[in-house]
């Protein structure tokens, strides 16, 4: 195993204390429910976000709490949904008088968690609500699954709502406002290798030299199937034929474009696959108005991609383009 | 069957030692086509159940059960926490403040569990699941004691049929969890779920056999 | 080769039209001499700054074109200094009555790149100045090489003089800046793998499953030395003590600390080296101002890290506050 | 060793295709210690002089050289771009404006070739560059025709050494280039750029011989 770790089972803990010890005056630090929270929240007059998941997929969430998006994140352990209690005493520490709104990648875990988490902080008077995101187009056949997952797209959610927050929109406006960005969302990803959970300390399935897996999750869960390796232009037009027909994305329309590379996967190809999906986009009569290359959500060290588009209005555009300020930061 | 608390007691220490040693395995179960975390997870979990061991209020079964349900779902993450702890939850609320449990009361008690998973995880049997291995060795249990087998003997037969069950998932394709999303490509490999409570039984019933010899009634 | 790849030669240019076509409104794409420029370069009150080298180090350099940092970066291939030509005609392009800066990584190919197009432009009657930059503390014996190398510690340097440059500070000051922060700049990486370039197909050293390679360069040429592969924290510790004792940084400093990724590195890595070096640091006496844990300079897909120090005073520390707009964004 | 501007043209034409058809070899060669882009930028270079082949100003020998010079140190990036543009300037400049050069003239010519890199490249003969295959080669060829060889005896010795001395750095310690960051480790491996100029003049040399017998003075 080619990672930096030291015990497997300190590797989410260790991880959690550098973010607190990198960001010492805006977030504080919970260890026993891995809660990374802003310093300042909860606010009287502003709902507080939250976002949990299992771990792996840095820098969602621990590393996106922060003004304009979460106020706190509580992941469980590599790929695994964070305990009940976890979600219970995350909503208690950032209970608002305006409520608290815990966004959930639809994931059976993920859900159940939240669900008995939500219970048990609503018998204590607090006002929660749930929005479930869903837009991997890779799952076909919702009936034999509890339904579409929860990946990159997420960060446009989040984006939203966390700046209707700061401009002090209520509970409803914001289920309202999440609700909106996550129906006209979509993602596909692809995945050149596995990747390999420290605590396994091996990938979690074997891809051949010429392959790939298309449709993959964003838990190391093999995808829709494996393909051979083709040419990333080729990748993009697959991964776009099956985004943009879903919704589906139609000439005229405005959108934001997102490459998302899943963590083993250099910035220099995410840009030679951004170019050929605004490229081919344009040849939609798609415009990009908005462009998101890097890592928003990973899969630890996957070599891969996923690609997202997002329809934008005026409401959705502005609330993107408000400022955030976050602990993945450049400078 | 014989009902003593110490027998609850060992039933419980045995699936949480057989979690926390075959954490590889069964993880790597998970690998196939999940994610990888069922053995982590549940090691983590039952650890901490083993850590606490000594300070678990052991009033009655019922209690003893749902305290053990309560520290796994607050500790274990993923689809398993929600799922085993309310598993126990159920159990325990079934034995209800009794000292010892008869082997009726066992099989209500696991058929309560088994409704537990299902509301739970919105599951049933046949959608590759550890309901695949649960119901059936409930079934077979329970239609051996009826037929007047000693415990010993309806442990072993359940066990029988929870590796034969757990075997027959990979005949299935997944519509529940992780493995679900890639399909028919699911099917070829068993559930892990089903798989680790083949080996959890398997293992109640080996030690069954040494508690009872060792005069532990 | 597990890539989103066309053709290798194409790599870099179809990389620098995707950053183009990301930022339509502020960048400008020269495909003749991979020139990406700040649309709105030169500018008569501000000495324009540029830095060339290989490509296969983004976000370094293009990726860094901005308000307050580059105004143009002219790569060349991956791991290739640009020709001189690159560098001359990017020199014109952004020539302002200020003058020009190029920095410039330590590296054979890409001083005599430099230096040959700085003759050219200063022949036309450009004002251009040089600026080298050599932080990698891997380097033992400089007798024996061209020196040390500039590494990821570059950035600091590119930060320092982008912000004073936006201030107005005239060329001799931004070279006084420049080699002060350079001055107080150290850094020392590790590669868990080999980085595998496009145009070769395979990676370019084997590494065995327990082993790193020790003081890696950023070209994936061979590092200082072969050693066992350690938990992270005694990685971070040998890091350290080579960064430490070489300036030396001493009880009662105040540092800038940077966990550079290497490229096949996920966030959450770095994040549990950052723990340790902050700790360690604090043992020494030594306090983080400033925090960077993310990919700043990186080789391709390998998979490694960088730590880099720097020692802040108010000057440094108030020109890296300063506010700065580039490519590599997170919204 | 006859002087035509044929000959010249051969030369430098049989250079350019080597590095074409070497990329992959000397990409390699300088992976071992090195960065492994050396085959890359030389065919890339030396490519782009090949398209612009029939363009290249050809009034004497010493204008070709240095156009060739120029289109390789605009085009090629890296230490090579540099080193081997000025390679080319200079012999071209030591050529001079003559159409055909003696075997004297090209001896100098080397010379000033291996003057230009050292001072380029702030490095020597030993610092296992191209210089130590360069430097042997051009001492063997002045030698062979001083000793009154024809041109064919004496590249085809000068190939001898070529490849002697580009095999013999593998027992040097790198001081210069992207290898002598390495320090002792670099030892044991063959110098990229050496071997390379050794590869491409045992092709001139066999070229040679065909050249002349296809009447190609
Ligand atoms: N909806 C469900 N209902 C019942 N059991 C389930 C359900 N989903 C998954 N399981 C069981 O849980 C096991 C996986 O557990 P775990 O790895 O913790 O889940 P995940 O990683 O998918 O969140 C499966 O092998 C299966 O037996
Ligand atoms: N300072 C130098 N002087 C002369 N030749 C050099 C020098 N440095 C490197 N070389 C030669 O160049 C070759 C490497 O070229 P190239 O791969 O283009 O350089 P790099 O990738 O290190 O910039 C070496 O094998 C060596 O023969
Ligand atoms: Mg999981
Ligand atoms: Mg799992
Ligand atoms: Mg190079
Ligand atoms: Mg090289």
């Amino acid at each position: 195993m080619k990672k930096f770790v030291n015990d497997p089972r300190q590797f989410v803990p260790e991880m959690l204390e550098g973010i607190a010890l990198a960001n010492p005056d805006t977030l504080t630090y919970v260890p026993e429910y891995n809660l990374i929270m802003r310093s300042d929240a909860p606010r009287e007059d502003k709902v507080s976000i939250v976002q949990g998941s299992g771990s792996g997929h840095e820098p969602a969430h621990v590393m996106i709490v922060g003004r304009g998006m979460l106020d706190a994140a509580c992941p469980g352990d590599v790929f695994a949904a964070p305990p009940m209690d976890y979600v219970y005493e995350t909503a208690k520490r950032v209970a608002s008088p305006k409520g608290v709104l815990l966004l959930v990648n639809n994931y059976t875990g993920d859900r159940m968690a939240f669900d008995m988490g939500r219970e048990m902080a609503e018998a204590d008077g607090i006002d929660v609500r749930i929005l479930t995101i869903n837009d991997d187009v890779a799952v076909k056949d919702s009936l034999y699954t509890i339904g579409r997952r929860g990946v990159a797209g997420n960060f446009f959610v989040i984006k939203a709502v966390g700046a209707a927050s700061e401009q002090g929109a209520d509970l409803d406006e914001l289920v309202r406002l999440g609700q909106k960005v996550n129906d006209v969302t979509r993602t596909m990803g692809v995945a050149l290798t596995a990747c390999t959970p420290p605590a396994k300390g091996s990938p979690l399935f074997e891809l051949g030299e010429d392959e790939m897996e298309f449709g993959v999750g964003i838990h190391g869960e093999p995808g829709r199937e494996r393909r051979p390796l083709v040419p990333a232009d080729q990748i993009v037009d697959d991964l776009l034929e099956a985004v943009v027909t879903d919704l589906p994305y139609s000439s005229g329309d405005r959108v934001a474009l997102m490459i998302n590379g899943l963590g083993g996967t250099p910035i220099s190809e995410l840009y030679v696959l951004f170019r050929r999906a605004h490229r081919q986009l344009a040849e939609r009569g798609i415009t990009v108005g908005r462009s998101y290359v890097g890592e928003y959500c990973t899969s630890l060290d996957m070599a891969g991609a996923s690609l997202t588009l997002v329809r934008l209005d005026d409401e959705i555009e502005r609330l993107l383009q408000a400022p955030a300020e976050v602990a993945i930061r450049v400078f | 069957m014989s009902g003593s608390m110490q027998n609850v007691e060992l039933v419980v220490r045995t699936i949480a030692r057989c979690a926390v040693d075959n954490e590889v395995y069964f993880g790597e179960l998970d690998a196939v086509v999940g994610d990888g975390d069922f053995g982590y997870s549940l090691a983590r979990g039952f650890e901490k159940v083993l850590d606490e061991w000594d300070g678990i209020d052991r009033t009655d079964a019922g209690t003893f059960l749902k305290r053990v349900g309560m520290i796994i779902s607050s500790r274990i993450g993923g689809t398993s926490g929600p799922i085993w702890g309310t598993a126990f939850l159920r159990a325990g609320a079934t034995a209800g403040a009794t000292q010892g449990v008869s082997g009726e009361r066992v099989v209500a008690m696991l058929r309560s569990a088994a409704e537990g998973i299902k509301a739970r995880g919105q599951s049933d049997v046949g959608d590759k699941t550890l309901l695949d291995a649960l119901v059936p060795l409930t079934d077979r249990l329970e239609q051996e004691l009826t037929s007047g087998a000693d415990a010993a003997a309806a442990l072993a037969a359940a066990a029988t049929t929870a590796r034969e069950a757990a075997e027959a998932t990979s005949r299935l394709v997944a519509r529940r969890g992780r493995a679900s999303y890639t399909g028919e490509r699911s099917r070829g490999s068993v559930d892990a779920g089903a798989m680790a409570l083949a080996v959890i039984i398997e293992q109640i019933s080996s030690q069954w056999q040494a508690w009872q010899t060792e005069g532990v009634s």
